[in-house]
């Protein structure tokens, strides 16, 4: 996204406004983890204690989702940054 | 929130609060879509098997394509929506009308 | 919705709540209706260009979408009027 | 957001914060009960097949009808929810009661 | 939660923000019951009216979710008292 | 929103802004996490075939357990991602940079 139509005060604005989100965000992200992994590697409740085969299933969730979180981020921006170029024009 | 409207220190320059709210608006669409493609393709390209704790490479083909095609449909349907709007009269339904 | 109990100056703001709520409420509509069309045309991830068959699925699913979006409306509004009228008797 | 809070020049009458807050919370309220069932009857009333771009006759009756018992349902639970706040001590359980 | 580490005047203000929170935490409850039991319970739209079924469905929904939300909340409250006593250890 | 900033009456104790939204994000964690846990629970303990209108002994039990277990969860990821953010450079991705 590009702000610089704005002038500097309102970018300082703006600029504050976006750490806010992606904070917000970074938690949203963070919250939804947790409920997709809870949601595909616990359905045995007849303990409490987590199990280490569910341990080992949270722990690979885990991974897959910020792969692939990270793997979007970059095709993402590599779309966006393409389109903006093509408007230019 | 409550932090905004003042103090920002840009010397003598107006802030017009149009301006913002434009920019607060595009922010939060592009967080949105960003947002949503990361679930979807989340869905349509990891099976829940979790052999391992990093994708394989099945999977993160399946993403990158899964994105281009996501926002290739965003696309269409943003054209079909503005096809429908000029085509005629109050076309694009949304919330019913709320006040009298 | 009878905003009809408020002074002038206070139905002013209303009004233009109503009318940000609205711009808000029609992009979540969109947002919504992308997601949903995807989900449900598309799952062939073999290509990364979206197929004529996708193309048509996701038209039909567009039209659907706003049709039914418009019909609860009208149903909507009439139910909401009639539950008024209830009220006031 | 920030527009609020002055210049809509409706003469000298005051506006009481109240009311714009309570304005907003029946706003929020029937866009809510709105949005849920467009969604909720779009899902029980149109199969994903997708053979034509209108709503056929079934699809048109089955939204008048969901469309119906859903703010029936609506009022019924709401009575429900009344009478178990009348009986009882509390009775409405939320989120747990959060401060010191 | 603890918020005795802040000065009266704020507390006073986080107060009202908790109960402004409440009150929207309760209506989105609300409406995430009504939803619910309405997906749980009425799937026959051969007619407009809710059956005596549906109805007897509505009500056991309405007072599992009760139960159940309130169930949560004892245990949530209980769990997150251990780990601030655990913490402050 | 806008009735803070004002006249809560503490006297002359001042209010600071920073300490407010440290709070507010605090209860929207604790109040989020807590909805969340209802739901999740009530979809893996709960099967909707609505016998009788109270839990019986085996829901109790599995909410119980229900509610543990995501909390552990919740615990062990939140380390996961602290154990990640040490690790590496910038580690933790979350939404793609979105300012020029």
């Amino acid at each position: 996204m590009d702000f610089s139509r704005y002038n500097a005060a309102e970018q300082a604005q703006i600029q504050a406004m976006v750490e806010q989100k992606q904070m917000k965000d970074f938690l949203k992200m963070y919250q939804n983890l947790v409920e997709r992994c809870f949601n595909d590697c616990v359905s045995d409740f007849s303990s409490k204690a987590v199990s280490t085969k569910e341990q080992t299933c949270i722990t690979r969730c885990f991974g897959k989702i910020l792969g692939a979180s990270e793997r979007v981020g970059e095709r993402f921006s590599e779309l966006n940054q393409q389109m903006m170029m093509g408007q230019q024009q | 929130m409550a932090m905004w409207g003042g103090g920002f220190g840009a010397g003598s320059q107006a802030v017009n609060p149009q301006n913002i709210a434009v920019a607060e608006q595009e922010l939060e669409m592009v967080t949105d879509l960003f947002n949503r493609i990361s679930n979807v393709c989340y869905n349509k390209c990891i099976p829940p098997k979790y052999a391992e704790d990093t994708l394989n490479k099945g999977e993160s083909v399946c993403i990158d394509r899964c994105v281009a095609k996501f926002m290739d449909v965003n696309l269409k349907i943003s054209e079909l929506l503005q096809k429908r709007g000029q085509e005629g009269g109050g076309g694009v339904p949304g919330v019913p009308a709320a006040t009298s």
